[in-house]
């Protein structure tokens, strides 16, 4: 990347960091840049998807006379009718496609958690009780999941366990606090890097300059 | 008419979903290749969605320049960059060209990677201002956090090589009982608010809560 | 289970759900916004509708989102709904709608500007997000459904501008943040039963209480599974590969 | 006096974020060569390594991403490196996910991997191979079978080093930069199949589901996030970015817990009122 390319890169990562102080102008240059090339970036990709997941399938299907692919006209149509929740009449139509991505998703999920979350889980957490380990896990975790239990009369009889299961809570979420602190530190790390190097350097005091001077004159303002 | 559009809903939750579901229980190869085009017609769907979203944008902000609103400008900026990747996509005809690589690793890299780095000067005010031992539970939180520190980062070891070991205690533990809770509970609870949804009892994510 | 599921949720016993104190701070926030006259706002998070991994948090965070706009009307209180996801934006929008509607004041709900589509992008939503909490001086900050590292970023910006924050999700990863961060936290499952909790429908307690009763047979699996292996029998265990 | 602590205590957080930056930028400033200890499971990978001989051949699979590549990259280019110096060894890349390709090209170019290995002859890009764990399945079964071209298009009957690899059975040892489930794939498919070793390069948090693999012997290995790419930059007498990360590390480290401290210092100090 050539050096004008890497200190346009450095500025906006300044212009971004300028939150840490207050809003500003400079922040919003930032996020207006952002948010448009995301958004233009997902139409891209969005019209792209529509092309070669949907329209070369219907072709294909067409020429070959393939049904499952002819199929997909389907979510197409579906597609334009999310569109016609835009007119008062036909409103409900779109409710159709709605509803179709939400069972999609959500029998997805449902099978994938059923397994990975549930039975996996339940299988992993079966352990001898012979050593310290095994039964403080054990008790650890039936402990959290009895927190986990809304109504109030069985919560009431698992007595003391539910507070415990708080505190192992606690635990857990101290632990993996800390655990994804180097990962980040690494992203942070790596940006700088980015900026640490010359011209794009100069621009960091040049930064300092500019809120020192803002420090200054909204004090100034305030007295 | 829009009881007719409800039952369609309706069933179109049930159908599209069991599919899905005894596809997982059943290896039927059929089955599994009309649950993967259910997918992808769900992802066409979604990208037909997009434009919902990008005609929110341009409308709500085209109406922040045309009445001339406090910052306005900004809003020019942010309608500009979006035109610009959407001309340069279609222009180039993909978004692995050179020309597109450029401006994304231009513009959306560093803005993206300076959030995301964000979040240590966010552990940094978090770590002074939460982490206070007010009572048993944020004492356990505190002491959880600060061990994992230390096993972590390699300064832990030089310190004093039981560092580690105790951190990799809580981690494990950690792993294998709060954590492992967690994930069941939301097995179970996932489990739960799909049947609601899938029955038909659940109907706000439908929008239709009257 | 999922027999278990069905049953309680037919079932005639309505039982008494534990509230959690998140749920009763998002009245709390509400009056707190309206007496400073300040917004409040929410975030049903960065997945979409049809996330293989998120979407029922995504469909709790609406049902949530239901209800806070429906008690933000009722207060009196400015809403200012962000979407990432283009599939989540017309819902959302419709949830918002009607429940001004149900306060007779569908008046105040403005097109384009009480639900907000930022960028379905990650960070693209976060620094908007993050904007508009500094500009609108927000009082209160929901933060539901399915977030990734851009939680803490958000999160700790709602505390800089001083927003009471009330925070659930069922991504572990960024449940720690949250916790941290915001003054509520629903962990996990405690999103799920908050959502069936806000809703009107007594039948749905009654799901609440089949998870329960899911739970408690997993520990039963659990304990049983755990004392036979100490003496050598995996039977559980293999139950479970099948 | 008071003046300037109440200052400061009301704009708390703009004090931590200005420590925070100097706690980061100073290291790389003025080196501090603070200690970076050796853990097994970073020297599982480097003594493998060592003890390869020529004809042997090395699978390095990546899922390396955007948003993993701070954490992945530095540990898969100094494996990468370490790899490329041993002579004789038979070197195939391949990717697991489309974004991928484009970082091991990267590495491929930074480390010079044409001076040592003349491509096609002893070094191969397979590129992305889509479908997952039936990729994998498909690799170790038979890669003729599975691929027509590598990444730069050329036919696999044409590159002369695989003529003699058919399957994971001629695979001496497979390492895997990730933090996705191709990872599982490779136990899966490689060592429960064939019996290859394996090893892994992984994210902080991906790392302890494989750690109870290393302690069965399952893997030789694990290069774990930033630290075990510093550790593997040590040992290879080749001290790059993460190396250098380090300090930065240990001390943000440090001062995280310092600030748990003096916050919980001077809330006690203060009687524990509410601030």
């Amino acid at each position: 990347m050539s050096a004008i390319a890497s200190l346009i890169s450095a500025a906006l990562v300044i212009m971004i960091y300028s939150i840490l102080y207050r809003e500003n102008p400079l922040f919003r240059v930032g996020e207006g840049i952002l948010v448009g090339a995301t958004v233009g970036h997902a139409v891209v990709q969005a019209i792209f998807n529509v092309r070669d997941l949907a329209i070369i399938k219907v072709q294909q299907g067409l020429a070959t006379g393939d049904i499952s692919k002819i199929l997909y006209v389907i979510p197409i149509l579906l597609g334009i009718g999310l569109y016609l929740q835009f007119s008062k009449k036909y409103r409900y139509v779109s409710k159709i496609s709605i509803a179709f991505m939400l069972s999609v998703g959500i029998a997805l999920s449902m099978r994938g958690l059923l397994y990975n979350n549930v039975i996996g889980q339940i299988k992993g957490a079966i352990m001898p009780l012979n050593t310290i380990e095994g039964i403080a896990y054990t008790i650890g975790l039936i402990s959290v999941l009895l927190y986990f239990v809304y109504e109030e009369k069985t919560s009431r009889i698992a007595g003391p366990l539910p507070n415990l299961g708080r505190y192992v809570l606690m635990i857990t979420m101290g632990a993996y606090f800390a655990n994804s602190i180097m990962g980040r530190l690494s992203i942070v790390i790596g940006t700088m890097d980015g900026v640490l190097v010359t011209p794009s350097i100069y621009l960091v005091p040049v930064a300092a300059l500019v809120i020192v001077a803002d420090v200054l004159t909204r004090r100034k303002q305030a007295e | 008419m829009s009881n007719v559009s409800k039952q369609i809903s309706s069933i179109v939750l049930v159908v599209v979903s069991l599919v899905i579901l005894v596809d997982f229980f059943w290896a039927n190869p059929t089955l599994k290749s009309l649950a993967t085009d259910l997918n992808n017609w769900a992802v066409v769907i979604g990208a037909f969605a997009l434009g919902l979203g990008a005609y929110s944008l341009l409308t709500r902000h085209s109406k922040r320049i045309l009445q001339k609103k406090e910052s306005w400008i900004f809003s020019v900026l942010l309608l500009a960059t979006m035109f610009l990747f959407i001309a340069t996509g279609l222009i180039t005809g993909s978004v692995t060209s050179d020309e597109y690589n450029f401006i994304y690793a231009l513009m959306v890299q560093p803005l993206s990677s300076a959030l995301y780095g964000m979040n240590a000067f966010f552990i940094a005010s978090a770590s002074y201002r939460a982490f206070k031992a007010k009572n048993v539970e944020s004492g356990l939180l505190l002491v959880a956090a600060i061990f994992l520190m230390l096993k972590n980062a390699p300064i832990g070891e030089a310190i004093h090589p039981i560092l580690p070991q105790i951190g990799s205690i809580f981690w494990d533990f950690a792993g294998a009982t709060g954590m492992r809770a967690i994930l069941i509970g939301i097995g179970i609870g996932t489990l739960a608010i799909g049947l609601r949804i899938i029955i038909g009892q659940e109907k706000t994510p439908l929008g239709g809560a009257e | 289970m999922l027999e278990t599921l069905n049953l309680a949720s037919k079932g005639k016993y309505v039982p008494k759900i534990r509230e959690h104190p998140g749920v009763k701070a998002i009245q709390e926030a509400l009056g707190r916004a309206t007496e400073m006259g300040r917004p409040v706002c929410y975030s049903p998070g960065t997945q979409s509708l049809y996330s293989t991994k998120y979407a029922g948090d995504t469909a709790a965070a609406l049902t949530i989102l239901g209800y806070t706009a429906q008690e933000a009307v009722k207060t009196g209180a400015d809403l200012i709904v962000g979407i990432s996801q283009p599939t989540v934006l017309p819902v959302a929008e419709e949830v918002v709608r009607q429940a001004y509607k149900l306060e007779s004041r569908e008046d105040e709900y403005v097109e384009g500007e009480t639900v907000r589509f930022y960028s379905p992008n990650q960070w693209g939503f976060a620094t908007s997000y993050v904007g508009m909490m500094h500009r609108e001086k927000a009082a209160a900050n929901f933060l539901f459904g399915g977030h990734a590292a851009e939680a803490m970023v958000i999160a700790e910006n709602g505390a800089t501008v001083g927003a009471m924050q009330i925070a659930g999700s069922t991504n572990v990863y960024q449940l720690p943040f949250f916790l941290v961060s915001c003054e509520y936290t629903l962990i996990g499952e405690d999103e799920y039963a908050a959502a069936a909790y806000l809703s009107t429908d007594p039948s749905q307690k009654g799901i609440v209480f089949g998870q329960d009763l899911a739970k408690l047979i997993t520990i039963g699996l659990i304990v049983l599974g755990s004392v036979l292996a100490t003496f050598g029998n995996s039977a559980i265990s293999s139950l479970l590969s099948m | 006096m008071s003046d300037f602590i109440e200052t400061l205590s009301k704009n708390y957080k703009q004090v931590i974020y200005i420590g925070l930056f100097l706690v980061l930028t100073i290291p790389r400033v003025y080196p501090l060569g603070l200690p970076i200890p050796l853990s097994d499971t970073t020297m599982g990978v480097y003594n493998q390594i060592e003890a390869l001989e020529p004809g042997d051949v090395v699978v390095i699979g990546s899922s390396i991403s955007a948003s993993i590549y701070a954490e992945v990259y530095p540990q898969y280019i100094a494996v990468m490196r370490h790899v490329l110096g041993q002579e004789g060894v038979k070197v195939i890349l391949v990717d697991h996910i489309p974004e991928a390709p484009i970082f091991t090209e990267r590495a491929i170019e930074e480390a010079n991997a044409y001076s040592y290995k003349a491509y096609g002859e002893e070094l191969v890009h397979l590129g992305y191979i889509a479908g997952d764990e039936a990729a994998i399945s498909g690799l170790c079964r038979d890669l003729h079978d599975l691929l027509q071209v590598d990444y730069h298009g050329t036919s696999i009957s044409e590159i002369s080093m695989l003529d003699d690899i058919n399957s994971a059975e001629d695979f001496t040892i497979v390492l895997d930069f990730t933090a996705s489930a191709d990872s599982q794939y490779w136990l899966n498919q490689a060592y429960a199949t064939y019996g290859t070793k394996i090893a892994l390069g992984l994210t902080a948090v991906k790392v302890t589901d494989a750690y109870a693999y290393y302690t069965a012997g399952q893997i030789f290995g694990i290069v774990e996030s930033t630290k075990g790419a510093a550790q593997y930059e040590i040992l290879i007498d080749q001290p790059g970015l993460a190396a250098q990360g380090m300090d930065a590390q240990s001390l943000a480290h440090l001062f995280f817990i310092g600030l748990i401290l003096v916050g919980n210092i001077l809330y006690f100090v203060k009687g524990g009122k509410n601030q």
